[in-house]
């Protein structure tokens, strides 16, 4: 695995090199990553202190950010609240990856009655709408940080299998493929040197787009009150939460907000980016 | 392409017009939610009353000033003994024309105490022995042992009166179209959108009602409640959320109707776990402050609680009984050590996501108790999940709000009669005690006012020493409504939830 | 041979095809569903008092949950193949009736959202492609690439704020009846529509633009210019038509997410579909309830999906003849 | 007629501009067809868009002028140069079904073409779009007309594009590569179609292509293009009998024309520009009274093809009845046209799909049912060179990955002695030590191709089969690879399968000849006898499509001074 990763690496610092513009947005993305390692370290304040006379109030010395409705410190409670987004968005793609890659690669690799099996439950996973079958899996899991990975990584399995199969169907197609069949190569070598690696960037790109993806399905599902479990921060939540303090206070729901969108929007300029990079065709015109 | 044009013309179009009311003499009521069912024998909470108050009437009700008053009986007289009630019917019509009967009366009742019978106060009137109706407009009931609180129980929404005919024809099928004698006829229950009932011109209560029709429309988020209010949509909303209070109260086409009512409390499993035993229910009466909860989750809109939830002025009541207890943390890491639990505990926290102030007061609670020891995991599933749990006595400790059903003290028979079986919905798990379900047995069947207050004191004192409950705050329940509407009250204390009987007497301006 | 009648045994095998995978919805549905903790009963029998378990154990009977939950599931199906989708277990209303009194409230909401997406989508994309590298392009997918980063509830909050509250031009939320007041039912409309719509906008906007440099970049384009061809007649009779392609099936696909994505918008302005009866019938534990409209969003999503294909191999030559 | 002065072409890169044509300067007068030849890269085809005004973003003409009857075309407003395009100057592409667009019937894409330029008729348009149908020689001009451009052959689409080209009656018209994608019977039929049109319509044609027999063939004047240059422009006779420049020597000169005499391999363009000669090793001849390495009995193979919408797919079959046997240290040459059945031939040999029917022998041992695992050590003793070098390696390995592979799949020896052998391998083909830690994409096609040979060589196979090896790469790159694998037979004793369309290549390296067509061997034979006398009338039919180039026996004298 040490290759890819460092394929990975290399094709992320091509990247930065030829377009200035995404080292801005790799910056950003960097800053949130920082902040979801070192956040509980950052915040300033106990973010499940709960001050009942300091309720909902604006920015201010002691509060830079201003309270939620708790009295708690909005600052700390942000920069605590992405642990559990990223957690959640990255354990979900990490599972919806591995097991959509698996499954695409059977099904363009593997035998025609597997692949017909898999791509048709594919099909059957894609005609439920994610969100409602996330409703009804998180209602009768615990909800919480490693169930959310579980469900949300589950329900875009599909996603990653539908993109893998594609891709593996047009590399096995190609000659080397053919070549390694010729040399006698068992079936695992094919998908570990041939397949894996050279399926590699339409996985990478369809994991940012999971990545955010999953982002806002966590940010929805903690909205409608299924998602990381309180007092525990996650910016879907304080969102969902700071939409009833609209009026009482408005900047409560413009900081988590504002950074969801800012970390959805850093993840995919990256992933366009890195899709225009990975494409030759693209790249071309 | 085309849709879209039109879409932006009837848009600008109505910013031109402005949003006038749609049709005169409607009303738009936006409920809490959407009732599953209008069957009158089931209380299905409190927007089901809401609209069942519309068109239905009992023998009594609750009137606007929060005492009993004569509705379709016009009157009743109780024997010495205290076991044969008789009820004087006045002339009233159902929905279909026909006249309130004894014999509607008498059917009606027996429908709610038949056997297979899964009305909700079955077991209360089930105390009903018989039933004579020795005219068209007499009914004498005769109970099994005297049942002071009766009266209360008949007049709840649940003990509407339905015509024989009806309950002949849908004993099966309660939810098939409903028949009262209210102020209202039912029109339709669009699924998922509204109720609609309209004007019933032969109503008892002459020049009643005044609105032409009604449109109950159900806004399960509450966010979205208080938006359709403030822009107009509707004219009354239910279940004021606490955090918009505040706002609805500056805006000035907008009156809030708030009155101190339902309470906040926990519930313990009394059984298993550090809650079994009475000190440490009673250390987490000590450690919570109160205002924490009230300012935090109900934004300020609540009394605290620091007894028993009995309100002023009832039989029960005492300074000192509503003052126990107090905040004290010291007072409560003293009888955890007691209790053999110096260092605290962990125990988990039941409550509910589906509802932002019991997900609040939890949070609350949470942070409170942590300062004693007592580290509470929450857990948090949907309203169903929770009552599943709830019943299963799967918890330690359980977030619940509530209100008595009736005024008569006997309301609190519901909540600490004990007993073995688990489905008890507002009984703390597995508590039951000998010495208080004797004195409610006995304040079930005292007579003489006195006596029977000594009893509730008797038992209000055993309450706080078992503590299966620890009452955390009476918590304001509002309506907001809009100027034009004239007439409605929100009915004080227990009774807010019955507020939906005042539609009789609105006014459109 | 006429290409419809062509694809007359391709639709029946596809549907045959659909009919398992309903099946395949149906039984996961289920399964889930008796994994879900809580009790219809317990739901049915009332809020604020407690049910004796004899009234329990009737109730249950009576519903006929006390069935084995194989022989509950074989009965429903049974009935499902029969056409009835059952009663609703809190109110005995047929499911069936229910589905379709929501079902076209969501479909409006979500074919307006579509109708918005197009107008506001197709354009951007097509101006971003012709004006590939320079400002504007930037500018537009950079605001494109906004529009799907901004949760839906964000946007909408913010849309009620401004239009609802603020400026009070158009209703907060709710429904209104076509028949009962057309103007009303339009501008009640309005906001959910945007809302839902605008995302969507941004990644029609996106996949128009990529198709349209796809096509841009192909061998007849060039063939084209050299034939003296104008660069407007080549963008619009040509390159439009060939990146139209892409772009049908991405609204198609959308338009079948849309049938159960709208959940969270149809909470937010209390909009009376299908997905806000779901939401409340897992609530209630209403089995039927709820087995009823996965179905139909899933058969509404199959069969969309269907006729994208469809409405795909007609509009190109080249897969009437590939497909098997 | 045409005019180019001194054109200079750049493309723009961050590190600025980056010339790709230097001065170029020729012209072409009315009916005459001149002939601009080049290897890929060279330019060509950039010089070509650059006159129709349809250069890329990204570069910029330099310097120079196109003038047609007197105007610059480069200095022309975009609209009035729009308006020459198709009406005066006319442009043909190489891959004809992508050049067309695919959603628009092929009658329409040319009555377009008539309408943009004509003030006339729908109904006038279609009835000329009609009559050209017919004289380009489309078979069924009327269905052609209805068909959808994927409906028609490569060759029939090219006839569309000429139509198209032609009818406006352009003074000028520019062909690309015209037949590069089409098989050697159509390339014949194209050409002589364009070359008598010219004559009837009277355009000065530019016709552009790498393959000096299509020059040959069609051109009455010859450009020679290197390196965004030109080298040497001569009448078409004039240039193959007395090439002036060291790199049309080379070029010529790496043209395989006729058998491959012993010893004496193909000139390359380095070796003529040092004025040498290249020889290959010499190899013990094949010994036809040994039992054969190779023999196939009766092979069948047919698979279905899905019929489209209409219900009930077609059977195809791709191998029918073949049998053939290889000697060792033999060359068999199997020529075919595209979708003749040589692929599916050589698939079924390497036992990547399973024959319906027959028999394969290797060294005597039936290997038709073998399992796959048994199979194993037979993949040491055959191994495979393909067509694409750029598809047959995979991109995310190193050579000395790339050439061990087989070491590693068949466990032999530490890794120590692998990586010495890769080592050995790697220098044996010609590339560098310092290519082994390198990626297929810093390598140009021939020196990829080397890579696949040393990658087959690594086990010391029996036998090697060649299939298209050559056929991707250019002429004087071909030439190097044709001489390595003539080396390596000598020296390492292989027997080789050569499968390609091209009929100079199979003629100069092969020992034996199979014909196939429509998955049957229709010949078979001694090269020199095939060549000299095709018994079947699908042979002859393809030998006398194959371009020659006059003067022969001028690159004999050549190589022999």
């Amino acid at each position: 695995m040490t290759r890819p990763m460092r394929g990975i690496v290399h094709t992320l610092r091509d990247l930065a090199r030829s377009r200035p513009a995404i080292r801005l947005w790799m910056g950003v993305l960097a800053l949130i990553v920082l902040v979801a390692l070192f956040g509980p370290l950052m915040a300033p304040q106990d973010a499940f202190a709960i001050n009942p006379l300091a309720v909902l109030q604006g920015p201010s010395a002691a509060h830079p950010l201003g309270t939620d409705e708790f009295g708690r410190d909005l600052l700390s409670r942000l920069l605590i609240g992405i642990r559990p987004t990223m957690l959640v968005a990255l354990g979900a793609t990490a599972i919806a990856a591995a097991g959509g890659t698996t499954l695409g690669i059977f099904a363009a690799y593997g035998p025609n009655w597997l692949g017909t099996t898999i791509m048709r439950g594919v099909d059957v996973m894609l005609s439920f709408p994610p969100i409602l079958l996330a409703l009804l899996a998180v209602g009768f899991w615990k909800s919480g940080v490693s169930s959310l990975i579980i469900v949300i990584g589950i329900l875009y399995i599909p996603h990653f299998a539908r993109v893998a199969q594609a891709a593996t169907l047009q590399v096995v197609r190609q000659e080397f493929i053919e070549a390694e069949h010729s040399m006698g190569a068992p079936y695992r070598r094919v998908v570990a040197t041939g397949i894996l690696p050279n399926i590699l960037s339409p996985l990478v790109v369809q994991a940012t787009l999971t990545l955010a993806a999953a982002i806002l399905l966590e940010s929805g599902l903690s909205f409608l009150g299924l998602g990381i479990v309180p007092p525990e921060p996650s910016w879907g939540q304080m969102i969902g939460t700071a939409r009833g303090y609209l009026g009482q206070n408005p900047l409560y729901v413009l900081w988590p907000s504002a950074c969801l969108a800012l970390t959805v929007l850093a993840i995919n300029i990256i992933g366009d980016a890195l899709r225009d990079h990975l494409d030759p065709r693209l790249r071309q015109v | 392409m085309m849709n879209l044009l039109s879409l932006c013309a009837t848009a600008a179009l109505s910013a031109l017009l402005g949003s006038a009311a749609l049709a005169e003499g409607s009303l738009y009521f936006g409920l809490s939610g959407e009732p599953r069912t209008l069957d009158t024998k089931v209380n299905a909470g409190a927007p089901a009353r809401t609209i069942r108050l519309a068109i239905h009437r009992g023998l009594l009700n609750y009137g606007t000033t929060g005492e009993l008053s004569p509705e379709l009986a016009e009157s009743f007289e109780v024997s010495a003994d205290a076991l044969s009630y008789t009820f004087r019917l006045r002339e009233a019509k159902f929905h279909d024309g026909t006249p309130v009967t004894a014999a509607d009366v008498k059917a009606t009742l027996d429908y709610l105490t038949a056997e297979a019978s899964t009305a909700t106060y079955k077991a209360e009137l089930s105390v009903i022995d018989t039933i004579a109706t020795p005219d068209e407009r007499t009914v004498v009931i005769t109970l099994k042992k005297p049942f002071v609180p009766f009266p209360h129980y008949l007049a709840l929404p649940e003990s509407a009166i339905l015509p024989a005919s009806w309950i002949a024809a849908n004993a099966e099928t309660p939810d098939a179209a409903p028949i009262g004698a209210g102020p209202f006829r039912f029109v339709t229950w669009e699924r998922g959108r509204e109720v609609v009932v309209e004007k019933f011109d032969g109503y008892y209560k002459p020049g009643k009602p005044a609105v032409d029709e009604i449109h109950y429309v159900f806004y399960g988020d509450e966010n979205t409640r208080v938006n359709a209010i403030r822009s107009g949509d509707v004219d009354i909303i239910d279940y004021v959320p606490w955090k918009d209070a505040a706002a609805l109260e500056q805006d000035p086409a907008i009156t809030l109707d708030s009155v101190g009512g339902p309470f906040m409390m926990l519930q313990f499993n009394t059984k298993e776990g550090p809650f079994a035993d009475p000190r440490v229910r009673q250390a987490v009466s000590y450690a919570i402050e109160r205002s924490a909860i009230i300012n935090t989750a109900f934004n300020g809109r609540g009394t605290p609680l620091w007894g028993i939830a009995v309100p002023e002025g009832t039989m029960g009541w005492s300074e000192a009984a509503a003052n126990h207890f107090s905040h004290d943390p010291d007072k409560a890491k003293a009888l955890l050590a007691e209790a053999g639990y110096p260092d605290g505990f962990e125990a988990r926290l039941l409550s509910t996501a589906q509802y932002g102030f019991h997900q609040n007061t939890a949070i609350a609670v949470q942070a409170e108790l942590a300062k004693i020891g007592i580290k509470l995991t929450l857990d948090l599933p949907d309203w169903a999940g929770r009552m599943a749990k709830n019943t299963a006595g799967d918890y330690d400790v359980l977030v619940a709000g509530t209100a008595g059903d009736i005024t008569d003290p006997d309301w609190l028979s519901n909540f600490f009669y004990g007993g073995e079986t688990l489905v008890r919905l507002n009984n703390s798990a597995w508590f039951n005690d000998a010495e208080i379900n004797a004195l409610l047995d006995e304040g079930r069947t005292t007579l003489d006012p006195a006596k029977r207050a000594e009893v509730y004191d008797r038992f209000v004192q055993r309450a706080l020493e078992t503590s299966p409950f620890v009452f955390l705050m009476w918590r304001d329940q509002s309506f907001a409504v809009r100027d034009t509407v004239e007439g409605f009250k929100n009915l004080p204390g227990f009774l807010t939830f019955q507020s939906g009987i005042t539609v009789e007497d609105v006014v459109l301006k | 041979m006429s290409p419809l009648i062509a694809l007359v045994p391709v639709v029946l095998r596809r549907l045959g095809t659909a009919l398992l995978q309903l099946l395949a919805v149906a039984t996961l549905v289920f399964a889930m569903l008796f994994l879900l903790p809580g009790d219809p009963v317990m739901i049915l029998l009332g809020q604020d008092s407690n049910p004796t378990p004899e009234a329990v154990a009737a109730l249950r009977e009576k519903l006929g949950l006390d069935r084995p939950i194989a022989v509950q599931y074989l009965d429903w199906l049974g009935g499902v193949l029969r056409g009835d989708f059952g009663r609703s277990l809190a109110n005995d209303y047929p499911v069936a009736q229910y589905i379709a009194q929501t079902l076209p409230r969501t479909l409006e909401l979500a074919v307006a959202a579509i109708l918005v997406a197009v107008v506001i989508g197709l354009p951007v994309g097509i101006a971003a492609a012709l004006r590939r590298g320079t400002l504007a392009d930037s500018l537009l997918t950079s605001a494109t690439t906004l529009g799907i980063s901004v949760p839906v509830y964000i946007l909408g909050a913010l849309l009620i704020l401004i239009f609802a509250q603020g400026l009070n031009w158009l209703p907060a939320s709710g429904y209104t009846d076509l028949s009962r007041n057309a103007l009303e039912h339009f501008r009640k409309l309005v906001l959910p529509a945007v809302t839902l719509g605008l995302g969507l906008a941004a990644s029609i906007a996106r996949m128009t633009r990529a198709s349209m440099l796809e096509i841009l970049g192909r061998d007849f384009v060039r063939t084209l210019r050299a034939k003296g061809m104008g660069e407007t007649q080549i963008i619009w009779q040509h390159v439009l038509r060939s990146a139209a392609i892409p772009i049908v099936t991405i609204v198609g696909l959308q338009l079948g997410n849309l049938l159960g994505g709208t959940v969270l918008v149809e909470a937010l302005f209390n909009w009376p579909g299908l997905a806000t009866m779901l939401v409340k019938a897992v609530g209630d534990r209403d089995y039927p309830m709820v087995q009823g409209a996965i179905l139909t969003i899933a058969a509404a999503f199959i069969l969309i999906n269907l006729a994208v294909e469809l409405i795909y191999s007609l509009l190109d030559p080249r897969i009437r003849r590939r497909r098997q | 007629m045409l005019k180019i002065e001194g054109l200079s072409i750049a493309f723009r890169t961050a590190e600025g501009l980056r010339p790709a044509v230097t001065d170029m300067s020729f012209e072409i007068a009315p009916g005459e067809i001149l002939g601009l030849v080049g290897e890929s890269g060279s330019g060509k085809t950039l010089m070509s868009l650059a006159v129709m005004g349809l250069l890329p973003p990204n570069a910029v003409v330099t310097a120079g002028r196109v003038l047609d009857q007197g105007t610059d075309l480069l200095g022309l407003p975009p609209e009035a140069l729009r308006r020459r395009r198709g009406a005066e100057i006319s442009m043909i592409f190489q891959d004809p079904i992508a050049s067309l667009d695919p959603l628009y019937r092929c009658g329409d894409q040319v009555i377009e073409a008539i309408l943009l330029h004509e003030p006339i008729g729908r109904r006038a348009a279609r009835a000329r779009a009609l009559e050209l149908f017919e004289r380009v020689r489309l078979p069924d001009p009327a269905r052609a007309m209805r068909a959808y451009p994927h409906e028609l052959s490569g060759g029939q689409c090219q006839r569309v594009m000429i139509a198209m080209a032609i009818v406006c009656r352009p003074r000028i018209i520019i062909a690309d590569e015209p037949t590069t994608a089409l098989d050697v019977t159509v390339q014949r039929q194209v050409l002589d179609l364009l070359r008598e049109l010219n004559r009837e319509v009277g355009a000065a044609i530019l016709l552009i292509t790498h393959d000096l027999g299509v020059i040959a063939q069609t051109a009455d004047r010859v450009a020679v293009m290197y390196q965004g240059r030109m080298v040497e422009e001569a009448r078409t006779a004039d240039l193959f009998a007395r090439p002036q420049q060291p790199y049309t020597r080379g070029l010529i000169g790496a043209m395989p024309q006729g058998r491959q005499a012993p010893g004496q391999g193909l000139t390359t363009v380095a070796a003529a520009a040092a004025g040498t000669t290249r020889a290959i090793a010499l190899r013990t001849p094949p010994d036809p009274s040994a039992p054969p390495l190779l023999e196939i009995r009766d092979l069948d193979k047919s698979y279905r093809v899905p019929g489209g919408l209409v219900p009930g797919a077609r059977t195809v079959r791709a191998v029918d009845g073949v049998s053939l046997s290889i000697w060792p240290r033999e060359t068999l040459g199997l020529v075919g046209e595209s979708g003749c059945g040589k692929t599916t031939l050589s698939r079924l040999i390497m036992r990547l799909s399973e024959p319906d029917s027959g028999q394969m022998l290797f060294a005597g041992r039936d290997i038709t049912h073998l399992s796959p695992k048994a199979m194993v050590p037979l993949r040491r003793e055959i191994s495979m060179v393909f067509q694409n070098p750029y598809g047959s390696l995979n991109p995310r390995q190193t050579v000395e990955e790339l050439v061990g592979a087989p070491l590693i799949i068949h466990g032999e020896g530490d890794a120590a002695s692998r990586q010495a052998r890769v080592a050995r391998l790697v220098e044996h083909v010609g590339l560098p030590r310092a290519a082994l830690s390198r990626y297929p994409h810093e390598f140009s096609g021939g020196q990829r191709q080397r890579i696949v040979i040393a990658r087959a060589l690594a086990l010391n196979p029996r036998l090697v089969i060649c299939d298209e090896a050559v056929s991707a790469l250019d002429l004087s790159v071909q030439a190097q690879v044709l001489n390595l694998l003539a080396d390596l037979q000598a020296e390492h004793d292989l027997a080789y399968l050569f499968i390609s369309h091209d009929l100079s290549v199979v003629e100069h390296v092969s020992d034996r000849i199979a014909v196939m067509q429509k998955g049957r061997i229709v010949e078979t034979g001694p090269a020199e006898a095939i060549f000299a006398a095709p018994r079947d009338p699908y042979t002859r039919a393809l030998l006398s499509a194959v371009p020659r180039i006059p003067g022969q026996s001028a690159r004999s004298e050549e190589t022999a001074r």
